[in-house]
């Protein structure tokens, strides 16, 4: 019984109060015992136990001695449950000894397994007085097969044979064909006997192939916001199996609904801001520079990654084969400034370089060579940063880099790449041993921006961010009424100015919100009732459905709150029966003449 | 392991016929194994995965029942049954004797079925007739008061009707 | 800066400083995306001649046949008309209009005896100021060459 | 035959019957248990009714189940007048059917004769059953098991039909408990207090189950019981059923036993027949089915909740009894198990009435217990002895003492969860509670004799083997303390034992017993510990003087051929797979003792016990 208990008792439990190492404690009836030892913190240790499957009670780690009604016995905490009055004692003499031969019994058979090695060392086993053998590393503990078949229901693993030959195995020793791979043996296993290695994206367990990251449910990155950890479906054992679910049973606020599902929410707005982002350049067509190729090559992003206190290796700066850097490279301009790659300059990649050089600099103290063409230091207190970053002897370099190369005639040391870069100021080409080179790549627009444009029906100017209506009276407005545009969607920009753009869309959403009424386009068309003949043919012309048919006077109407003023009923209309305010017929005509006509202009 | 093919299709018929009396209950899963051994000796793969099938017990569960309980062997067994006797009474008796004579002097070793197939030799415990041990049963039949050389004479003379059989139907 | 060249009037319609035949092209231009192009032409200091003379329409959907036969009765030698690129049209659909409607027009005209160059129908996008410029510059030379149309002699008496 | 009615039908069928059978006919009961089975049974019965038929005589032959003396197998006895003829080959058919069944004589040399040659022809007057006393294997000779009618006649079923008309579940149970009857499995929990918690437990549907498992090896108490008298166990299940208000039955029975499971279940299909089995037993609203259930072969299935774990159709690994069976059991339900032997004992202590079934056994353990007494004893047989006896009695009185005028060493009860009792212990009364005092146990029954030809380290090795390849293998000190403790054993048999192994014995065996899960490794330890208390002057002779007082332990003995007895026949020569014996006809002969490989084939064959082992 897979007892649900909470030490704050519901309402219809009834308590019972007894004593564990003479102190006393409450808890529900018919609790097991580890349970409560484990809430008052008392230690009793396990290795067949874990909280969400059903107690086995076969190491016999756990055992405690209980008295009840005046008899005393050895019984196993993980699996007693517990009554009115018992006296518990976790650390008696008996208890101890009996727990040492066991241990005894344990490092004759799994000398090798570290978990043993520690509680042995701990109660002080260190003579072994059995005939040793080689060896195991399971200790048939059962945790595996129960997950396995109890809780995931794939029904994989299994024991066979008994007594001393007993082993865990899969059906007939051959590769199962129900496991689906979720690795919950691999994280139940004590001993870590059970491997999951990575196999081109897929964990391999036991030998069987896996479908996806070791962990199920997770969150990206630490500062993603919002921080929520998220469940993938497939390789989550609720939805494979539809066994598990101990996330939503130990989840403190019931958050989690297997239920849910990906939805196309339809939202009635008035108003959209595109913030669609940036994505950085992929410097991969650059075979000069060898990224994917040499591991110590990376972009700015990815050292953002490494730099940042919540990455792999917690904001210490490593080199890939986890060695700290003596020299570093930094080259701008990649992918921005570069007729063949993006004409524009993505203007952060200089401020954040130097942010670099200050960060490596302070933490590992390495050489820094910063190979530039400007400097852009364009916002308040940049320049002076970049005085500063002179002041702690970065080296400078005026020039762009031709390669990066992990081949030198005169032999590289070990782990090291050479950057080749002319100096425009000595005038010399220079040759740079480094242990990592960080790509400044430049910024474009996010994937999927091209669709985006065309659902809105706003344009992109020639470097493909979005266009705005006015680069310098409008610039986070789009051409399209009630679109507006903000940060690097409208082009490379930091997050001051991004943050100011922000400020600028929501102020103009709020006021057009605030207004209460929209503005009208005042250029519509409307239909003359005495010329319209009926004849339909501008229903099916206005793309807003804006023209219906009045049945009884077989005439079209127009509704003006739809109609966008674009004419093309007008144009279209046989009878010459729609008039277009602002663009009548009279009016183009009288344009035309006047184009036309032999005055002076 | 021998590997032994057995055709899928002939094996689940047979059984469909022979189990058609039980109810598919679980309860009755290790009488059913045992009538599947009678049947052919042994317990083929192809038996499991039915009996997997039709009364809902993962394949893990069955392969462990078949390794844990003695009475099923997952390999053929041979044409003649030696079951010799090692009870308390009969141990006594000195019947782990007749047990080294027979791994010693007809390589029949315990648990084990002899190459040519011709003999399995299992120990069990304590066939109720401890008066008459040491007790060793081939094929089903009690022989009592046994000795090595009984025993001896015993599977000479098994190994000689064997040969003789062989000989005729050639 | 260049230096500033004083422009002289002169009653013909042509173009004063050349002496030669100056044509009149009139091109409709559709609100959101050839008329911003041309704006875009001009914020950029692009040079394109003054025969190619805009008339702004909100869609080119707007552009009734009608306008087309006007300007070329009234003495237009060469009429373009201009809008988005198919699938860019502010009003979704507009365009699409204008491309079934157009061929029409021009097949038509042909009919009449107009020279094919003297009629383009050209998408140009708000960000194709250069276009905008190479599309009139061009039309104004190659109109030029066929000379005046003179439309009341060569087609009313056809 | 239609179903009883009502329990007056019953009555008066059994009336019925005893007038029938008691008519002018002899029977001629010829004991078909599985040891006389062995011996032959089946020829000497064909010549029985062939020599019948040849004379035209009618008499009523009854092949029953087994009467108990196997050491003198196989039996007859003529009744009414109880000659009892042992050792019967077929030859001998015909002078007894001759003089005993067509006369009233005596075949002078089938009898048993004493020790100091006096033939004894009545059956109850020899010593082997005269020392007995027997209560619950009484009807056993006197029925065929495959005959309803047999049981019914000697008053079979009117315990269940007085339950079941005169008494109400709760007088059953104060009944069994006044009786003090306790678990003949060898737990020795009282029944009466078992039967009650189950029927208090909650739930309505609960279980009835008979532990026919019976892995003990050299027990074969139960297999006699089921195989012999399946009616009384049955017959006690119901009234068990009836008072804890279960109406579903099963019966584990062991993989070793088909011709029990044979007769039971045609027990169950006779009673069924009658009407005391099925639905609305005897006209009453009380209805009990029973499934048979055949084990796959492993002892610890003997223990009740791995018993159930194969009953529910998994492998059979105990759990911890923290929460009783008789609350939540077989497929979590409340379930009442109890042994063969405890069941067959029920309709007794309801025929005879509690008065006088306390009056047998001690204070705290009433009752009879049968045994089988096997080993190195004259008298090899199934007993039943009234609780308290002394195991003195067991032995000389009833057991006749050591076979071949051997010395006596010791006494194994309990099977592998019992102990070692040595000589000093023999005048020790066999109860529950006195063996537990010594270190061993009451057991199924199994009493294993042995003499100084027998090693003690050899036997708790075997025990140790045996419980090592039984042991489920699920909790660690079991799986590993019994191994480790069986190497040691092994080392000490080999010669290489030292006393620190000893301490280390002692010190796995404590820690085995405090912390394993269920009986099999508590108990595993006791064998062992019962030796090092009462024998460790052998263990020493192994590890100190390097000898084997036993003359078992391959490494510390030879074989020497005594000049004085050898008539130099030559048959251990022949015999002899090494050839390590030498000698000329009719001349001593002589082992090399580098060659012999002490398989001990030479001393079994030799005609004139010149062979020794030392």
């Amino acid at each position: 019984m897979n007892e649900k208990t909470e030490i704050i008792a519901e309402p219809d439990v009834k308590m019972v109060t007894f004593t564990i190492d003479g102190k006393e404690v409450t808890a529900p009836d018919r609790t097991f015992l580890i349970k409560v030892a484990r809430e008052h913190n008392i230690e009793i240790p396990t290795l067949c136990y874990n909280e969400h499957l059903e107690p086995y009670g076969v190491c016999r780690m756990c055992i405690v001695e209980v008295t009840r009604n005046g008899r005393r016995r050895i019984v196993t905490a993980c699996n007693y449950p517990v009554t009115e009055g018992i006296v518990v004692e976790t650390r008696n003499e008996r208890i101890i000894n009996n727990r040492k031969l066991l241990l005894e019994m344990m490092m004759a058979r799994h000398s090798e397994v570290e978990v043993i090695r520690n509680l042995a060392k701990e109660y002080g086993v260190d003579t072994i007085r059995f005939k040793e053998q080689p060896s195991e590393e399971c200790i048939l503990c059962g945790l595996c097969v129960r997950v396995c078949n109890d809780l995931v229901g794939a029904h994989a693993l299994c024991f066979a044979q008994r007594g001393p030959e007993r082993y865990v195995t899969t059906p007939y020793d051959v590769e199962s064909d129900t496991c689906i791979g979720c690795g919950a043996c691999y994280h139940v296993c004590p001993t870590n006997h059970i491997k999951m290695e990575q196999m081109d994206g897929l964990s391999v367990v036991y030998g069987d192939v896996s479908l996806g990251p070791d962990k199920p449910i997770h969150i990206d990155f630490m500062q993603a916001v919002p921080a929520t950890p998220w469940i993938d479906q497939k390789s989550c054992i609720h939805f494979q199996t539809d066994g598990c679910g101990i996330c939503s049973e130990v989840c403190p606020t019931d958050a989690i609904h297997y239920d849910m599902k990906d939805e196309i929410v339809e939202v009635e707005a008035g108003n959209i801001i595109v913030t669609s982002g940036f994505k950085g350049f992929d410097p991969s067509p650059m075979y000069q520079f060898g990224y994917g190729r040499l591991p110590q090559v990376m972009t700015s992003i990815e050292f953002e990654k490494l730099s940042n206190a919540g990455g792999s290796t917690g904001g210490k700066l490593l080199t890939p084969d986890g060695r700290t850097p003596e020299a570093v490279a930094i080259v701008h301009c990649i992918g921005s400034r570069d007729k063949n790659y993006n004409e524009y300059c993505s203007r952060i990649c200089c401020m954040q370089s130097l942010k670099f050089s200050h960060l490596i600099r302070e933490k590992t103290g390495a050489e820094v060579y910063q190979c530039y063409i400007d400097m852009r230091c364009f916002g308040k207190g940049y320049e002076e940063f970049y005085s500063r970053v002179l002041s702690e002897d970065v080296h400078f370099i005026r020039g762009k880099v031709s390669e990066v190369t992990d081949f030198s005639p005169d032999g590289l040391p070990e782990g090291k790449v050479l950057i080749k870069v002319e100096d425009t100021l000595l005038g010399i080409v220079r040759e740079i041993p480094v242990d990592m080179v960080i790509l400044s790549v430049g910024i474009e627009p996010q994937v999927g921006a091209q669709d985006l444009k065309q659902k809105l029906r706003i344009s992109v100017s020639p470097d493909s961010f979005f266009l705005e209506r006015h680069p310098k009276l409008a610039p986070v407005a789009t051409a399209t009424e009630g679109v507006f545009i903000a940060g690097c969607a409208q082009g490379p920009k930091d997050i001051p100015d991004t943050v100011a753009q922000a400020n600028a869309a929501a102020a103009a959403v709020l006021q057009a919100i605030a207004q209460g009424e929209v503005m009208l386009e005042p250029i519509t068309a409307e239909v003359m009732e005495e010329q319209c003949t009926g004849c339909e043919t501008c229903l099916s012309v206005c793309p807003y459905e804006a023209i219906t048919k009045d049945e009884e006077k077989g005439i079209a109407v127009i509704n003006d709150a739809l109609c966008k003023g674009c004419g093309t009923c007008v144009a279209a209309c046989p009878s010459g029966a729609i008039k277009q305010w602002g663009f009548d017929r009279e009016q183009i005509i009288a344009e035309i003449d006047a184009v036309l006509a032999d005055i002076a202009v | 392991m021998l590997q032994v093919e057995m055709n899928k299709k002939k094996v689940d018929a047979e059984l469909d016929e022979m189990l058609a009396g039980y109810e598919r209950d679980r309860t009755e899963v290790i009488m059913v194994l045992q009538d599947i051994q009678d049947k052919y000796n042994w317990l083929p793969q192809e038996a499991l995965t039915y009996v997997a099938k039709n009364w809902q017990i993962p394949m893990t569960d069955m392969y462990h029942i078949v390794t844990f309980y003695k009475a099923f062997s997952l390999k053929p067994r041979g044409k003649h049954i030696l079951q010799l006797c090692l009870g308390t009474a009969c141990h006594v008796r000195e019947a782990p004797f007749i047990l080294d004579a027979l791994e010693r002097d007809h390589g029949i070793k315990n648990r084990e079925t002899t190459d040519d197939g011709l003999f399995t030799l299992e120990t069990v415990n304590c066939v109720g007739a401890c008066a008459q041990g040491p007790i060793l049963i081939i094929d089903g039949q009690m022989r009592g008061n046994m000795t090595q050389t009984k025993v001896g004479g015993i599977i000479r003379k098994l190994r000689k009707a064997h040969k003789e059989e062989v000989a005729e139907n050639e | 800066m260049a230096e500033l060249e004083v422009v002289e009037e002169k009653e013909t319609g042509t173009a004063p400083t050349t002496g030669r035949f100056e044509p009149k092209i009139v091109a409709f231009l559709c609100t959101w995306c050839s008329y911003t192009g041309a704006d875009l032409a001009g914020t950029a200091r692009m040079e394109y001649p003054p025969n190619f003379i805009p008339i702004r329409v909100m869609c080119s959907g707007r552009v009734d046949p009608e306008f087309i036969f006007k300007a070329f009765r009234d003495g237009a030698d060469g009429v373009a008309v201009c809008g988005c690129h198919p699938g860019d049209c502010h009003y979704i659909s507009g365009n699409f209009k204008t491309m079934s409607r157009m061929p029409i027009v021009k097949r038509y005209l042909e009919q009449m005896g107009l020279e094919p160059e003297r009629f383009r129908l050209e998408w140009i996008s708000a960000a194709e100021g250069e276009k905008f410029q190479q599309v009139a510059t061009e039309m104004t030379e190659q109109v030029r060459k066929l000379g005046p149309l003179n439309w009341n002699e060569t087609v009313e008496t056809q | 035959m239609n179903k009883f009615a009502s329990a007056e039908e019953l009555t008066r069928y059994q009336g019925e019957l005893k007038r029938k059978t008691n008519g002018a006919l002899k029977t001629i009961s010829l004991c078909g248990g599985t040891g006389c089975k062995a011996c032959g049974c089946n020829e000497i019965h064909t010549k029985l009714v062939e020599e019948l038929n040849l004379r035209e005589i009618r008499a009523d032959i009854k092949v029953t189940g087994c009467q108990g003396f196997c050491e003198m197998a196989p039996l007859i006895v003529i009744r009414p007048d109880d000659t009892l003829y042992i050792q019967v080959k077929p030859r001998d058919i015909p002078e007894i059917v001759e003089k005993s069944i067509a006369g009233n004589e005596i075949v002078d040399r089938l009898v048993y004769h004493d020790s100091d040659g006096k033939p004894i022809p009545k059956e109850s007057d020899v010593p082997f059953y005269k020392a007995q006393l027997r209560l619950v294997s009484k009807k056993t000779p006197y029925i065929d098991p495959m005959e309803i009618d047999d049981y019914i006649a000697l008053g079979g079923y009117s315990a269940l039909a007085k339950v079941l008309t005169s008494m109400s579940p709760e007088e059953v149970i104060s009944e069994v408990k006044k009786s003090g009857l306790r678990g003949r499995g060898g737990g020795g929990f009282p029944t009466g207090r078992k039967w009650e918690s189950c029927r208090k437990a909650e739930g309505e549907r609960k279980f009835v189950i008979c532990n026919a498992d019976e892995g003990d090896p050299g027990a074969f108490m139960d297999c006699a019981l089921l195989e012999g008298n399946p009616h009384q166990v049955l017959e006690g299940m119901l009234i068990g059923a009836y008072a804890i208000g279960s109406s579903e039955g099963f019966i584990y029975v062991r993989h070793e036993y088909p011709r029990a499971v044979q007769t039971f279940s045609n027990a169950l299909f006779q009673a069924g027949e009658y009407g005391l089995l099925g639905k609305n037993i005897l006209g009453t609203d009380f209805s009990f089915e029973v499934a048979i259930n055949r084990g796959g072969g492993a002892f610890v299935c003997g223990e009740s909740t791995a018993l159930m774990a194969s009953l529910e159709g998994r492998v059979g690994e105990p759990r911890a009894k923290y929460i009783h069976t008789v609350e939540h059991g077989l497929f979590n339900l409340p379930s009442n198990l109890n042994n063969v032997e405890t069941w067959a004992t029920v309709p007794a202590i309801i025929d005879m009435g509690v008065e006088e079934f306390t009056k047998i056994g001690n204070e705290k353990n009433k009752g009879t217990k049968m045994f089988s007494l096997v080993g190195k004893i004259k008298n090899t047989g199934l007993i039943e002895v009234p609780l308290g006896a002394t195991l003195r009695q067991v032995v000389f009185d009833i057991g006749g003492g050591i076979a071949k005028e051997k010395a006596f060493k010791a006494i194994q009860t309990g099977g592998p969860s019992g102990g070692l009792l040595p000589e000093g212990m023999l005048d020790l009364p066999v109860d529950f509670d006195k063996l537990w005092e010594a270190g061993s146990m009451m057991g199924s029954g199994g009493m294993i004799v042995m003499d100084e030809d027998n090693c003690v380290v050899n036997i708790s090795r075997y025990f140790l083997n045996f419980l090592k390849d039984e042991s489920c293998g699920k909790c660690l000190p079991c799986r590993e303390g019994i191994r480790y403790m069986m190497e040691i054993l092994e080392k000490i048999e080999k010669g290489e034992g030292t006393m620190e192994d000893l301490e280390t014995l002692e010190e796995i065996a404590h820690t085995v017993a405090d912390t394993s899960i269920c009986g099999l490794g508590k108990s595993a330890p006791n064998p062992v510990l019962s030796s090092l208390t009462y024998f460790k002057d052998e263990y020493i002779a192994h590890i100190k003087d390097k000898k084997c007082p036993g003359g078992i332990c391959k490494a510390l003995i030879n074989y020497y051929i005594l000049e004085d007895k050898c008539n130099g026949c030559g048959v251990c020569a022949k015999v002899c797979t090494m050839n390590a014996i030498t000698g000329k006809k009719d001349q001593v002969h002589r082992i090399d003792l580098d060659l012999c490989e002490k398989c001990g084939a030479c001393l079994e064959s030799c005609p004139t016990e010149a062979i020794v082992r030392r």
